[in-house]
């Protein structure tokens, strides 16, 4: 451990890293599937969006968080967070104008039961919340788990690295 | 029985949140505390020998409707974590920033304000 | 009908899309930010119009889905909410320059606002739980928005006891569905009616337990929601929390969010949900009069300008609380008079203290002096706001303290009466202490080169000041019947709330909902 | 290029294992792999080298015959050192003498490394504490039998190796 702390990057020792290079993407496709599944299987935006952002978060915690941002700039993720809002705001409105002026109508057709197209705007409204989750706790935890807080510190330590916009 | 218990979870936590002295301890007691409402709220869904409301080809739902557990308060608590993850998501933001300024977590040396 | 869950939603895109707006474009988001509030009024306005009516969201009608509720009490809220939003929006631009991140304070200012219109209009207990939590958590975050020590320590306090309260409201929530099978309001109070109520007086049930869950659950929310709405065993967060925002957030907070959230919401469960007896009546009275009397007196002895205006929003509550405990008819028009008027001229003596700070960068009162001089329009304003709150006739505190005071006199509480009538005296002394020290003698040196704050600040109270005296006419027999008299009818008639909202179907509730 | 390429295909084939597109109703399930083929170009876009650092030599049939052979001996090695860890445990002694060794590999890539650690991990009696840059092994192990790194490579590392150089290298 000792040696590890001496080295000049950030992020953990190389099994960890080559591990997680080989499950992160099928983390993040299981959140994908998730998601995609959510209004058939227990699931949905929520979960889904907890398990990609794990996902990010498990890349942020071995590759350090260099990597991450580049992968997702926080200004991006930022973006990505309000976007998933906005396309569930949508989703609600839409049933307002398409839906003979309700509220969050189910106005799409149902489809077959049982079938991944069926249930109307559900599985659309467990991507928007997938993507506003995942944004919203990548963020989150960037915010939490990588700014240094130095004891007395000035504004400045804190606030550059999530205020790079 | 076991709804008491839960009560008894619930009076740990605000125990914790009113006698605890760390800022992170507190925020840990008040996770007790909102755990504790949430774990009440799905056991009241709960039956024994309950199935899970899940409808499958092999299973349409009017096979399990009578024998399932109750799936309300399942999409209840769902929301109700979401919410006390934000809550504790900005409390630790909170706990930190009070960190920087003050150099401790405790909360008898956070006393700018008179109460 | 179409336009009802507008009111949610449009403030709720405005919380997605102000972040959005580039950083250099702070001028855009200022002008969507007021646009937003703009139509919200509007709404508002609208609402008022429309007819009582109840929308089921997503097509589902009311027992199974969520539902929002128009009736007398949720049109006034919501022209209060919406009307004091917007000239608190007015207000902000100017002042929120010397903070960062303005389009992030907006978002959470929208979000909140969302937050409480969402309080005042649905129909569903979880649903409320949900919107009392985003209006909170709203405003946990704008308490601590400054991040300078004294506003981080104090959002914490009130994140801590905020999340404590909302627990229990959930616990009673949880316990209400164990015992009813249902979180729908209307199909709750029927149920709770059919089930005795919490006195037991109706017909006797099987499960004789029915009230000690339900006396249970009724104490948790007068806890929780009291502990919202800052009343005297559960006031410690606010004398912190409300002067450490900054300025349009203390305004909100004080003005709208203790009102909606708490005395609202606590009205809506008590009266409509689970209907009120005379010992929750006497409950909510002797909190009420608690609070009056402890915000007053510690009020008098504060020299920060913004906590001592803290203070006072404890001892306004009290007589919102106390009046509305009576649960006479006149008793609940008095304190949603007195409501509306305190949502009026509390966020304009903030706004004042405020604009104070804005210029001489100070709250302490022994350091102002003379500041009308230089500071017309915020010394009128304050002058006119200060009469209003202490109750001197011509103004509106005036009106609905007389009438809190003769409910107390109808319903032979002459105690009450009398600490009412002493509480308004104390608090004329406190404000006079305030005009006195602020405002009126010589100016002092070092605030020979300050002067007036920017127009829209100016305009904002100038606004508040002028809504100070109109809403005197609530007085008058039209005006209070149309609003005031259709929101004390909404609360109290409990059978017409149910049956707006199941229809004439209801008896009981379908026998397919009780399966669990 | 490549990368994107293979994780591409190893996650449609996982989402696949997922979504089992073909038991639902009898025939093919269209929709699943249409969503399912979004979904890994989507994680092929989002984690360009996430796989593996040269996807080719998954191609590499030489390979994956080593791989099949390496699956029965590592299970072999498993099995008695497994018998081994029992002896030790019912023996009224308990003669273990724990302690770390330091221990050199010859294998170079991450990959490889990674799978020796892991191989010595999944070997009850010894267990991979850190792996450094330069190729040496941290390993606690159960008995140590020679403190000395050359004797306790051969004894650890070098029944491994050879199979993962064949296999991963």
């Amino acid at each position: 451990m000792k040696k590890l702390a001496t080295e000049e990057r950030d992020g953990m020792s190389t099994i960890v890293r080559t591990v997680t290079r080989w499950v992160s993407a099928f983390i993040i496709l299981y959140g994908l599937y998730i998601v995609a599944y959510g209004h058939l299987t227990p699931g949905g935006g929520f979960p889904g969006g907890v398990i990609m952002a794990g996902g990010f978060v498990l890349l942020m915690l071995a590759f350090g968080k260099k990597r991450l941002t580049a992968l997702l700039p926080v200004a991006r993720a930022s973006a990505l967070d309000c976007l998933g809002a906005l396309g569930f705001w949508l989703l609600a409105v839409a049933g307002l104008v398409f839906g003979g002026g309700v509220f969050f109508r189910n106005f799409l057709p149902h489809g077959l039961r049982l079938r991944l197209w069926s249930a109307g705007i559900i599985p659309l409204c467990n991507v928007a919340i997938a993507l506003k989750v995942t944004a919203s706790l990548v963020l989150m935890l960037v915010a939490l788990s990588v700014l240094r807080v130095k004891a007395g510190g000035t504004d400045e330590d804190f606030v550059s690295d999530i205020e790079e916009e | 029985m076991v709804y008491l218990l839960c009560l008894v979870l619930f009076l740990i936590g605000i125990y914790g949140v009113l006698t605890q002295r760390n800022l992170i301890k507190i925020i840990l007691s008040l996770a007790v505390v909102e755990s504790s409402v949430s774990l009440f709220l799905i056991l009241l869904g709960y039956r024994v020998g309950g199935i899970a409301p899940i409808e499958t080809a092999a299973r349409p739902h009017e096979s399990f409707i009578g024998m399932s557990v109750d799936p309300l308060p399942q999409a209840m608590v769902l929301t109700a974590i979401v919410i006390s993850l934000g809550v504790l998501a900005l409390s630790i933001a909170i706990a930190m920033r009070l960190y920087q300024r003050y150099g401790t977590y405790d909360v008898t040396q956070i006393r700018n304000l008179r109460g | 009908m179409d336009l009802l869950p507008l009111i949610v939603a449009v403030p709720l895109l405005a919380g997605f899309v102000l972040p959005l707006v580039p950083k250099r474009a702070e001028r855009l988001a200022d002008g969507l930010a007021l646009l937003t509030a703009a139509v919200l009024a509007a709404l508002s306005i609208v609402a008022l119009r429309m007819p009582d009516c109840i929308y089921a969201i997503g097509g589902w009608n009311p027992p199974i889905g969520i539902n929002f509720v128009l009736d007398g009490a949720s049109k006034l809220m919501l022209l209060v909410v919406c009307v004091i939003t917007f000239v608190i929006t007015l207000y902000s631009p100017a002042y929120m320059v010397r903070f960062t991140g303005k389009r992030k304070f907006y978002a959470l200012f929208f979000l909140m606002v969302a937050g409480m219109n969402g309080v005042v209009l649905t129909g569903d207990m979880f649903n409320l739980f949900v919107f009392i939590e985003i209006a909170s958590i709203a405003s946990y975050a704008l308490v601590g928005f400054g991040c300078q020590k004294e506003e981080l320590e104090a959002s914490f306090r009130y994140l801590v006891l905020g999340s404590v309260a909302s627990s229990m409201i959930l616990l009673g929530i949880a316990l209400l569905y164990a015992k009813m099978g249902t979180v729908n309001m209307a199909h709750l109070s029927d149920k709770i009616a059919a089930a005795g109520g919490l006195g037991g007086a109706g017909p006797t049930t099987p499960e004789g337990k029915a009230s000690a869950l339900l006396i249970f659950a009724t104490v948790l929310f007068i806890c929780g929601l009291g502990l919202k709405a800052a009343l005297v065993p559960f006031h410690a967060w606010l004398p912190d929390a409300h002067p450490s925002a900054p300025t349009p957030i203390s305004a909100m907070l004080s003005g709208l969010l203790i009102k909606t959230v708490g005395v609202y919401a606590l009205a809506r469960v008590l009266f409509s949900v689970i209907g009120i007896t005379p010992v929750v009546s006497n409950v909510l009275m002797i909190l009420g009069a608690l609070s009056m009397v402890v915000g007053v007196f510690v009020a008098i002895g504060q020299w920060d300008f913004k906590r001592l205006l803290a203070y006072h929003s404890i001892s306004q509550m009290g007589y919102i609380v106390l009046a509305i405990g009576l649960a006479t008819p006149l008793g609940v028009v008095a304190g949603l008079f007195h409501l509306v008027n305190h949502a009026i001229f509390k966020p304009l003596l903030f706004l004042t203290a405020g604009s104070v700070e804005y210029r001489t960068g100070t709250r302490q009162l022994d350091q102002m002096g003379g500041l009308n001089k230089k500071m017309p329009v915020t010394g009128t304003t304050s002058f006119i706001a200060s009469m209003s709150i202490a109750g001197v006739p011509p103004f509106n505190g005036f009106f609905s303290k007389l009438l809190i005071i003769i409910a107390c006199f109808q319903a032979g509480r002459y105690g009450f009466a009398i600490a009412a009538v002493v509480v308004s005296i104390l608090t004329l002394a406190s404000f006079t202490k305030v005009q006195k020290y602020a405002f009126f003698g010589p100016l002092k040196q070092k605030w020979g080169r300050i002067t007036e704050v920017p127009a829209t600040m100016a305009a904002a109270m100038a606004l508040l000041a002028v809504l100070c005296l109109a809403s005197s006419a609530l007085m008058l027999k039209g005006p209070r019947e149309f609003l005031l008299g259709n929101a004390q009818r909404s609360l109290t008639e409990r059978q017409e709330y149910v049956e707006r909202v199941l229809g004439n179907k209801h008896a009981g509730g379908d026998e397919s909902l009780k399966s669990f | 290029m490549g990368r994107r390429i293979g994780t591409f295909v190893a996650s449609f084939i996982v989402w696949c294992l997922l979504a089992y597109p073909w038991s639902e109703a009898g025939g093919w399930d269209w929709q699943s792999i249409i969503v399912g083929l979004g979904a890994a170009a989507l994680v092929a876009v989002i984690l360009s080298d996430a796989l593996a650092l040269r996807p080719a030599k998954f191609l590499n049939p030489v390979r994956w015959f080593w791989a099949a052979v390496y699956l029965p001996v590592f299970i072999y090695y498993c099995i008695v050192a497994n018998l081994h860890v029992m002896y030790l445990v019912l023996h009224p002694d308990l003669p273990i003498k724990p302690g770390v060794v330091k221990v050199k590999t010859r294998l170079v890539s991450n990959a490889a490394r990674t799978a020796l650690a892991n191989s010595i991990t999944l070997t009850p009696g010894t267990l991979t504490v850190d792996v450094t840059d330069d190729g040496y092994l941290y390993v606690h192990w159960l008995v140590v039998e020679s403190a000395e790194m050359k004797a306790a490579t051969e004894k650890i590392v070098e029944r491994f190796e050879g199979w993962l150089e064949r296999i991963i290298e």
